[in-house]
């Protein structure tokens, strides 16, 4: 049972290697199962992962019996462990979406997606630095890979700069890493907070550059202005699921800053406390407005949600900027609530899509959908939702994040952008619903319907926002305790690497 | 000529045994490990590696075989010798020339033997092999094949070729009893 | 020696990055290559320089840092494993898009014409 | 015993190291690209050739036994010339010019037009 | 001696090697930079098995066994592009 | 229990007719009566109780953390709204059951109009200002739906977006003032929040969250100058606008002003901006009303100016004249919703809604008829009816004040105008249809509507005439109740009855009527004055907003995210010079007290060839294969460098991974132009070239602080214990197999997936074959050199036991699984450049990508065995073994873990280029003419 913290990573990487191997390689429909199944039994066992970690507090895992700082360790809290069940539960969705025919449109759709959930899972749960490089590397090829499913022009164009931009991305990493290893001589990240507290002088404007180097890693991949440009094409070219799964991606860069700006360079870190603070917050308030904008401007859907992602990282990064604990709170509860939301919109910009014929996801009027209650209806929630209006989750979101502003400062030029977007989301939305849905053009030739799997996937993801509504008094009590699990880094690194440590590392 | 090896299990014998040598060597050591694991090696590679060989003569007088290897050794220090002195002397006096060579071998092992030593020894490079093989259409007979060879300075194209076809060629047709 | 390490390494970088900033897909390749280089060096050194001292127990006084350079040995194969891709990314952009262009389009239409290979 | 060693080491040291310089002067002195291809397929071959006994020699000097150099020199030997041979090919391939006293230029003629007589393959 | 030797050694190999680059730039032809290039490839196993000398340790005989592996592959594919293209037909 | 009860049938209500849709109209109107019929019971039983002053409430926790929690308040007011909600939306489910045509889904309809009375009664009931918002927001979304109702229509759903846009912008200003509050008072709770009146008041904050409020309040309840959005939601259905803008939507702001009257009113501010809002919006609107040609246009802008009376009384800030606000609300739901639903019956019976169309129906529908001059008579403020008596009010309010000083004055001057203009239009109501002359082009025959669909109408205005009548014996309690709620202190002494005597009121009131009948009777000049004015067509003017809006983002969106991935590199490195540059410059100096190695000559001469030859690859990026060549030079340099600086297994990687990538540049060649255009214009180059040298010089600078500074590392533990706890004696081997196994697991599943990727790339890929090499020279015909054959055949074996001998020996000196996988996939990729893809297959036809997966699965085994002796995943194992005659072996669980390292590389390179070269051979036309 105290292996259940590898599971996450292991299992979709069993998974994704079993399919690659006969017997079930030959069949789809093996394929389909084994991915949908493993990915269920996945959710059930980091759920109940999620549970152990609420009994025992903070879990670490030492791989290979070398104790931190000496090996690599996963450490299991609240926060990881709840991303690592969003990341599960949103796979899923998009699992099942993609088995219902998107998964044949190219060879090693169902491994990859696995690799890429082991990848995301792997980033959550490691606590040692440059292993989470190697994870984002992981996830990062396979996202590449994922990305040109189906093939066309829009995603070869799209993975060029996607590509591009991450190598660039990763090779700052590595520089950040090296110069973080260089001062401070270790890699695991716990034992760098505790470094960092005694740091000479003379090192400290050099960890602060590979500390400021790391944020632009992350920035890039959470899609901060000014490096965001990579997100809307991307995100509106990939396949449905695909886009899907991706929503979550750019979450791994706000976990990222999250963990490494509060635990490395948190309270304890001296001088260097809170380094990301000063450039997060206008950065983050900045992809806010160009989000916003980028929703009014938008010609097609996909692109619509696309920057509806944006809005949701400028948002998340304003918060991880404020660097208070319910702040935190308040982006956990909104990274789960906007993940899940802007994955559904995904799917469902794709099953519009594909019943509007010609016109697809653009904004113009177009032939009637085949199933106008159903796909209305899911739109309707999701709007609602991802606009923060009431009665669904994003409004639980939107108060929590308006509520975590504590400072005067920074609450009038957060309060006012975070309306003031909500209400060009609202007009956005509003505009593209009533095209999409009522501005009907030619003959009223029915559409193929969706399939029974994809209905299911997009509900599987769209009931999570009245269930968090419903439960959103246990759910914000949760993302309160992650936020404060996150910030007692001190009973953290002692848990990490002082609690039975044996002399030479093997216990 | 033949193709057929003796053995099943060991169907080139001499690469077995340069493999046996080669892993020794790469060890530095005679230990019963690594004579276990040089014998070992030497029987599977060649047979894991079987299939991704061409048939080719064997090779049927191995004594003869190892005076040629000898023989080249000692025109490679000479050649090299001759050569580095046509390098350092005036450029001027060098008569560069392509020569082209007939050759009376047939197959691809000791061709390839041939253009490699005349590679290696006195001032000469093979450039080519035509017609190539590739380019007769199936059925037809193989035509007379030539060797070009590029020389740094030639003295005397006929007695260059008589010697290469002496020295060389004849030695390997031997080998081969091809 | 350590001035000298690390010119190179600044002077890589910047080849790097300027190839990887041209417009079109064969450059960035081999700025990518070169950057990687330059990265692979700079995390070598941050484990210092060491002279005759090759982490293999046993064969010296002083041992070089091994961390290092089981770091650079897997950001090496993470390397390979993405210019790989990028590569294999670049056919597939001239195929579909029909030029090499990072942006798939060519910046001027005449170029098109006076593009030959 | 060991002073002869020591001798041995440096002599084919020496010897090595000027075969392949030589190596590199042919290559960069030769006027054209045919020449050029001597000097390194031949002098450098035996001036690793050299070098590797050289070093075989000195670590025989430490105690043990050093051999292995000799699969390095084994290894080009057998590459060597396949290297030149492609090289030369690709120089034709190119119509690369030779120097105008070259003897026998028409020779490679037929080399090159006798395969283009043939009707290309697919 | 052996010391100085190696020196001369070394000396004698980067001059080598620096003669190879000006080859290598300046052409004319493309087989002559190939050819450069090969032989800067072989001319650094020499250099690599002097460091083993230098150092006194036969830990870098691998690296000048692969450089003579690689190089000869690397030089043919080179050769196979210029003279077909299609390195893997 | 019950209030939640009150608040969740009409809400389950709405699932009702859904379910009841398959049986007739009238059992679905019946079936989505029962539940609001319900809770107006439920309402009724609480009658007594809030008509006696007191109150009701409900608590249950819903999120302790945002101070959002379930809580309702049945008070007075709230009774007062709940009864109208209830009450009205009964009548109007009766009455749209014949509204709707067959073509029109009802239960859509109903669900709507059931979902908004839940959020209308949301509101009304709330005991928290969070879920008040909550109800707030919801109102408009269910708004939304209703008013676009007929979706096929343009301005349909053109007026929904607007009154959504409208009403959803104040909402979030509404919200910004109740966080401002709560975060002021300490809580949301309704209660304590009108209880610290004078904290809000007295802080600074209090003008925003007024303003804030306000905003919301206005914009709802459709005040100047967003009164806009009101008259364009007449797109919807008749009963909607009956329902919404009499008693229900529009009032919710006028209910939230009540409701905060005792926590924000009394203030100089609250006056100014309310008093004068409504005044200027019931000017506004009782003026335009009566140009309006279309019936519900006119009642919508009526409605605005009813509404700024409303607001104007709650402005004036005495209580008396919040008692008149309560009482014009109760007033004005009955007879507005009354004449919209004969507006309704008129449309549906005679087919057009235009004035100057309709004329003369009294002979066709004179039931109808007499019901809706009765409620116009009402609207008016005609003695005897209920709306008589609250203008009354209004009237003595306006005297009473004395709010602007000496010109105190003008408002009773201006409520007169006003009430002029009510009776113009009221007039012009009635008259205008039912009498003057006949139809013109009506498409159908008017006549009077079913029974039923009269009865709501005669229901309301009975009441109009009932409380005309007898005001303090039907309303006077619920009115004295209502009042209690909002007044903080004692409810003033006010007279129900009809009769005042003769006062100024009485004549403010006979002016009107006087002068309402003037204007109405010479209207044709105003009419004229009217035309001449620009027409300001709000629907149209919005709409066009939106776009150009839309237009700008655009626009504004397209110049910041040009699509140039050049752009989006520099930005990337922009930042990093900032962030990673910026500290820099706070260090003193590089130099950390490390003493520098001495440079000898070799070194300089390795350093001289790198940067040449990386010199070189930039300067001739352009002539490809040239630079192919310059950078095999650097990373040949690079791993020189590496085995100089102790780094043995660096270099052996380096240069196998280096000849792959050549190997696989070179056939990316192939595909793409051998040469590339000189493009770059110099100011972009010179541009780059800083870019790029700053990144460098800060790299540069870095790597050299670091290198001379002293340091300490976790490493010392790997040298001490690689023998001992990894059983190797290559610390670097034993870090990557063992101590950091898990990063290599990483790394060659991105090897493998990497490999997938490009399979996945390469699959249908639409490329042509050039048939010429860059200088246009064909390709040469011999496709495999006899030699080369030959020789590779015999390298083969060769090179499979130099990869074993690096793959065992690893694990104690440089070498390891991942170079003899390279070395491996070399010595199969010559046989494949030697001879030919075909070949290779015939002799070992594998998928490379099963190979991948088994090397994966190797690795993975091997991990997870560990579990079997109950170790963490990946722990390592070791033994020695003394057998007979061979001597002494060790046996390592690493070993087996480098095998899944070696059979995955080998997979992976292999299928990367086995795809790349297989791409070839499957017999593609051959392009001559290459873009
Ligand atoms: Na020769
Ligand atoms: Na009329």
């Amino acid at each position: 049972m105290w292996h259940l913290i590898t599971a996450p990573v292991l299992l979709p990487m069993l998974t994704a290697l079993l399919i690659m191997l006969p017997p079930i390689h030959y069949s789809p429909m093996r394929r389909r199962w084994v991915s949908m199944i493993s990915s269920a039994i996945q959710l059930v066992l980091v759920v109940s992962l999620l549970m152990q970690v609420q009994q025992q507090g903070l879990i670490h895992y030492a791989i290979g019996n070398w104790q931190a700082p000496f090996g690599i360790i996963l450490v299991a809290d609240t926060l990881s462990v709840l991303l690592v069940c969003l990341t599960s539960f949103l796979a899923l969705g998009a699992i099942c979406y993609g088995s219902a025919g998107e998964d044949e449109k190219g060879s090693f759709f169902h491994p990859l997606f696995q690799f890429q959930i082991m990848g995301i899972n792997g980033a959550f749960l490691t606590g040692d630095l440059f292993n989470l490089f190697v994870f984002f590397e992981v996830l990062l090829i396979a996202s590449y890979a994922l990305l040109i499913h189906a093939g066309g022009k829009n995603k070869t164009k799209a993975a060029v700069h996607y590509v591009v931009l991450n190598l660039t991305g990763s090779a700052i990493f590595l520089i950040a890493l090296a110069v973080l290893y260089g001062t401070l001589g270790t890699l695991n990240i716990a034992d760098m907070a505790e470094k960092v507290a005694l740091l000479p002088a003379d090192d400290l404007m050099l960890v602060k550059s590979g500390g400021l180097m790391l944020m632009i890693v992350f920035a890039l991949k959470a899609a901060v202005l000014p490096l965001q440009f990579w997100l809307p094409a991307t995100y509106a070219s990939a396949s449905a699921p695909v886009a899907a799964l991706f929503a979550v991606m750019t979450k791994i860069g706000v976990y990222a800053l999250l963990r490494v700006y509060t635990t490395i360079f948190g309270a304890n870190a001296g001088e260097l406390s809170g380094i990301a603070a000063d450039w997060l917050l206008p950065a983050g308030l900045a992809t806010i407005a160009l989000g916003a904008v980028g929703v009014m401007a938008s010609q097609d859907f996909r692109k619509l949600v696309a920057n509806l992602v944006l809005l949701s990282v400028g948002t998340l990064v304003s918060l991880v900027a404020l660097h208070t604990e319910l702040s935190a709170a308040a982006a956990i509860y909104y990274t789960v609530h906007s993940t899940l939301v802007t994955a559904a919109l995904f799917l469902i910009a794709d099953l519009i899509a594909s019943q509007r014929g010609k016109a697809g996801d653009r904004l113009v009027s177009g032939r009637r959908v085949a199933q106008p209650v159903l796909l209305g209806f899911m739109f309707m929630l999701g709007a609602l939702t991802v606009a923060g209006l009431p009665p669904f989750s994003g409004f639980v979101g939107k108060l929590m994040l308006l509520q975590a502003v504590t400072e005067p400062g920074s609450r009038i030029a957060i309060w006012s952008l975070v309306l003031l977007s909500s209400l060009l989301v609202i007009i956005g939305l509003s505009r593209a619903g009533s095209t999409l849905f009522w501005r009907i053009s030619g003959s009223d030739t029915a559409g193929e319907k969706a399939a029974p799997l994809q209905i299911f996937a997009v509900c599987w993801l769209l009931l999570a926002s009245p269930l968090l509504v419903i439960f959103a008094g246990p759910f914000t009590e949760l993302s309160q305790q992650a936020a404060e699990q996150l910030y007692d880094t001190r009973s953290a690194i002692n848990t990490i690497l002082h609690s039975g440590v044996v002399e030479g590392g093997k216990q | 000529m033949r193709f057929k090896p003796k053995f099943g299990w060991l169907p080139t014998p001499y690469r077995s045994v340069l493999l046996f040598i080669v892993w020794l060597l790469l060890n530095q050591s005679i230990e019963a490990v690594h004579l276990f694991f040089a014998a070992v090696l030497a029987v599977v590679i060649p047979l894991l590696t079987l299939r991704f060989r061409d048939p080719q003569p064997l090779i049927e007088r191995p004594l003869l075989a190892l005076r040629y290897i000898l023989r080249v050794f000692a025109d490679i220090v000479t050649a090299n010798a001759q050569v580095a002195v046509l390098i350092l002397g005036p450029k001027r006096r060098l008569n560069p020339a392509f020569v082209r060579v007939p050759l009376d071998l047939q197959h691809e092992l000791p061709i390839t033997i041939l253009a490699s030593t005349v590679s290696m020894t006195p001032g000469t490079v093979s450039a080519e092999i035509y017609p190539s093989a590739e380019l007769i259409p199936a059925g037809e007979p193989m035509p007379q094949r030539w060797l070009l060879i590029h020389v740094l300075n030639m003295t005397d194209e006929a007695e260059l070729i008589a010697s290469i076809k002496q020295r060389y060629e004849a030695p390997l047709k031997e080998i081969f009893q091809c | 020696m350590e001035t000298l390490v690390a010119c190179c390494i600044g002077f890589l970088t910047a080849c790097g990055i300027f190839l990887m900033l041209r417009g079109r897909t064969f450059p960035v390749m081999l700025g990518l290559t070169m950057l990687s280089y330059a990265v692979n060096l700079f995390i070598f050194t941050s484990g210092r320089l060491t002279l005759r001292g090759a982490a293999v127990l046993g064969t010296s006084e002083q041992y070089a840092d091994p961390l290092p350079q089981a770091l650079v040995l897997t950001a090496i194969v993470i390397g390979f494993a993405m210019t790989a891709f990028l590569v294999i990314l670049a056919i597939r952009a001239r195929a579909d898009l029909g030029n090499d262009h990072v942006d798939g389009k060519l910046p001027d239409a005449d170029v098109v014409r006076k593009e030959s290979r | 015993m060991q002073n002869w060693i020591e001798w041995a080491v440096a002599f084919f040291l020496l010897l090595g190291g000027s075969f392949v310089l030589i190596g590199s002067i042919g290559l960069t002195r030769m006027p054209d690209f045919f020449m050029r291809l001597h000097g390194p397929t031949k002098a450098t071959t035996l001036g690793m050739g050299g070098i590797l006994l050289g070093s075989m020699f000195f670590f025989s000097l430490s105690g043990g036994v050093s051999v292995h150099e000799l699969l390095i020199t084994i290894f080009l030997l057998i590459t060597a010339p396949i290297s030149a041979h492609m090289l030369i090919k690709t120089a034709l391939h190119h119509k690369l010019k030779a120097i105008s006293k070259t003897r026998g230029l028409d020779n490679i003629e037929p080399a090159q037009s006798k395969q283009h007589d043939r009707k290309p393959l697919p | 001696m052996l010391d100085k030797v190696i020196m001369l050694v070394f000396a004698m190999i980067s001059v080598a090697l620096l003669l190879n680059l000006w080859r290598l730039l300046r052409g004319p032809s493309l087989p002559d930079r190939i050819l450069a290039l090969d032989t800067m490839y072989i001319n650094s196993i020499a250099l690599i098995i002097l460091y083993g000398l230098l150092m006194g340790s036969p830990l870098y005989f691998e690296a000048a066994l692969l450089i003579a592996m690689l190089g000869f592959v690397s030089t043919v594919a080179v050769c196979k592009f210029l003279l077909r293209g299609d390195i893997i037909e | 229990m019950t209030l939640l009860w009150i608040l969740l049938l009409p809400l389950l209500g709405s699932l009702v007719p859904v379910f009841t849709a398959r049986w007739n109209r009238s059992a679905c109107a019946l079936a989505t009566a029962l539940p609001p019929a319900f809770a107006l019971m439920l309402l009724l039983y609480h009658a007594d109780a809030i008509l006696a002053g007191g109150s009701v409430r409900f608590f249950q926790p819903w999120i302790p953390l945002l101070g959002l929690d379930i809580t309702l308040i049945l008070d007075g007011l709230a009774f007062l709204f709940a009864l109208l909600i209830l009450g009205i939306g009964l009548l109007i489910i009766l009455y749209a059951r014949y509204y709707l045509a067959p073509r029109d889904s009802m239960p859509r309809f109903y669900a709507y109009l059931m979902l908004f009375m839940t959020a209308m009664l949301g509101i009304v009931l709330s005991g928290n200002l969070l879920q008040l918002w909550l109800f707030w927001e919801l109102t408009s979304i269910s708004s939304f739906l209703l008013i676009s109702f007929w979706w096929h229509k343009a301005e349909a759903r053109r007026g929904a977006r607007m009154a959504l846009t409208v009403t959803g912008a104040g909402g979030l200003a509404l919200l910004a003032a109740f966080l401002l509050i709560g975060q002021l008072v300490g809580s949301y709770d309704l209660q304590q929040v009108l209880a610290s009146a004078e904290l809000i008041q007295q802080h600074a904050w209090y003008p925003l969250i007024l303003v804030l409020f306000l905003l919301g309040c206005f914009t709802k309840s459709a005040q100047f100058p967003f009164h806009f959005w009101l008259p364009n939601a007449m797109a919807a259905p008749t009963p909607v606008s009956a329902y919404l803008h009499s008693a229900t939507m529009v009032k919710a702001g006028i209910f939230l002003l009540a409701r905060f009257y005792p926590a924000l009113s009394g203030t100089e501010l609250w006056f100014v901006l309310v008093s004068i809002t409504g005044l200027a919006t019931l000017l506004i609107g009782a003026y335009l009303a009566l140009f309006k040609h279309d019936l519900k246009g006119l009642l919508a802008y009526s409605t605005i100016s009813h509404l700024g009376l409303i607001t104007l009384l709650f402005g004036m800030g005495t209580d008396l004249a919040a008692v008149a606000g309560l009482f014009h609300i109760i007033n004005h739901a009955t007879f507005k919703a009354s004449l919209f639903m004969a507006a309704g019956i008129i449309d549906h019976e005679s087919g057009s809604r235009d004035m100057r169309k309709l004329n003369g129906l009294w002979q066709f529908m004179p039931i109808t008829a007499t019901l809706a001059m009765v409620a116009a008579a009402a609207m008016a403020g005609v003695p005897l009816l209920n709306g008589f008596l609250s203008k009354e009010m209004f009237f003595a309010e306006t005297l009473h004040q004395h709010l602007l000083g000496s010109l105190s004055w003008v408002i009773p001057v201006l409520a007169t105008v006003a009430g002029v203009f009510s009776v113009a239009y009221s007039m012009r109501f009635i008259h205008d249809v039912f009498f003057n002359g006949q139809p013109k082009g009506l498409t159908k025959t008017p006549h009077e509507p079913p029974r039923y669909m009269r009865v709501p109408v005669e229901v309301l205005v009975a009441l109009c005439i009932l409380v005309g009548l007898f005001p303090g014996y039907l309303i006077g309690d619920l009115l004295q109740a209502a009042s209690q709620a909002v007044l903080p202190g004692e409810v003033p002494y006010y007279s129900l009855a009809i009769w005042h005597g003769f006062n100024l009121p009485l004549l403010m009131s006979v002016l009107a009527l006087v002068g309402g009948t003037l204007i109405y009777v010479n209207r044709k000049h105003l009419f004229d004055f009217q035309n001449t004015l620009p027409d300001v067509d709000a629907l149209n003017s919005f709409e066009r907003g939106v776009k150009q809006f839309a237009e700008r983002c655009s626009q504004l969106y397209q110049w910041l995210d040009s699509g140039s991935l050049q752009r989006y590199m520099t930005l990337t490195l922009l930042s990093f010079i900032l962030l990673a540059g910026l500290p820099l410059t706070d260090l003193v100096t590089l130099w950390g007290g490390r003493a520098e190695l001495p440079i000898d000559a070799v070194n300089a001469t390795g350093a001289t060839m790198l940067l040449i030859a990386a010199f070189a690859t930039v300067v001739w990026h352009r002539k490809r294969v040239v630079a192919l060549l310059m950078i095999s030079v650097v990373g040949l340099m690079v791993s020189i460098a590496f085995t100089r600086f102790s780094a043995p297994d660096l270099a052996l990687t380096q240069l196998s991974v280096e000849v792959v990538t050549i190997i696989l540049l070179m056939l990316a060649l192939f595909f793409l132009p051998h040469k590339t255009p000189k493009q770059s214009e110099s100011s972009r180059v010179v541009r780059d070239l800083s870019v790029a040298s700053m990144v460098g010089v800060i790299v540069g600078s870095l790597s050299y602080a670091l290198m001379t500074r002293p340091f300490n590392s976790i490493s010392d533990f790997f040298i001490t214990n690689a023998k001992t706890g990894g059983g190797g004696t290559n610390v670097v081997n034993v870090i990557l197999v063992d101590f950091r196994g898990f990063d290599t697991l990483g790394e060659i599943t991105v090897l493998g997936i990497a490999s997938l990727g490009i399979f996945k790339l390469l699959t249908r890929i639409p490329l042509f074959k050039p048939s010429s090499d860059g200088d246009g020279r064909p390709w040469a015909l011999e496709r495999h050199s006899l030699l080369l054959s030959t020789v590779s055949q015999s390298l083969l074996p060769l090179a499979v036991m130099v990869s074993i001998y690096i793959f065992f020996r690893g694990h104690n000196l440089p070498g390891g699984g991942f170079i003899a996988g390279l070395v491996t996939a070399v010595a199969i990729i010559l046989q494949y450049i030697a001879q030919g893809v075909d070949w290779v297959k015939a002799r070992m036809n594998v998928e490379y990508q099963r190979v991948v997966a088994v090397g994966l699965l190797i690795a993975l085994a091997t991990g997870a065995a560990s579990w079997l002796f109950n170790r963490p995943f990946l722990t390592s194992w070791f033994d020695y073994f003394d057998l007979p005659v061979l001597g002494k072996l060790e046996l390592a669980s690493a070993i087996a873990f480098d095998l899944g390292v070696y059979v995955t590389v080998v997979g992976s390179t292999l299928l990367i280029l086995a795809s790349l070269g297989k791409m070839t051979t499957s017999h593609r036309p051959v392009h001559k003419e290459t873009i």
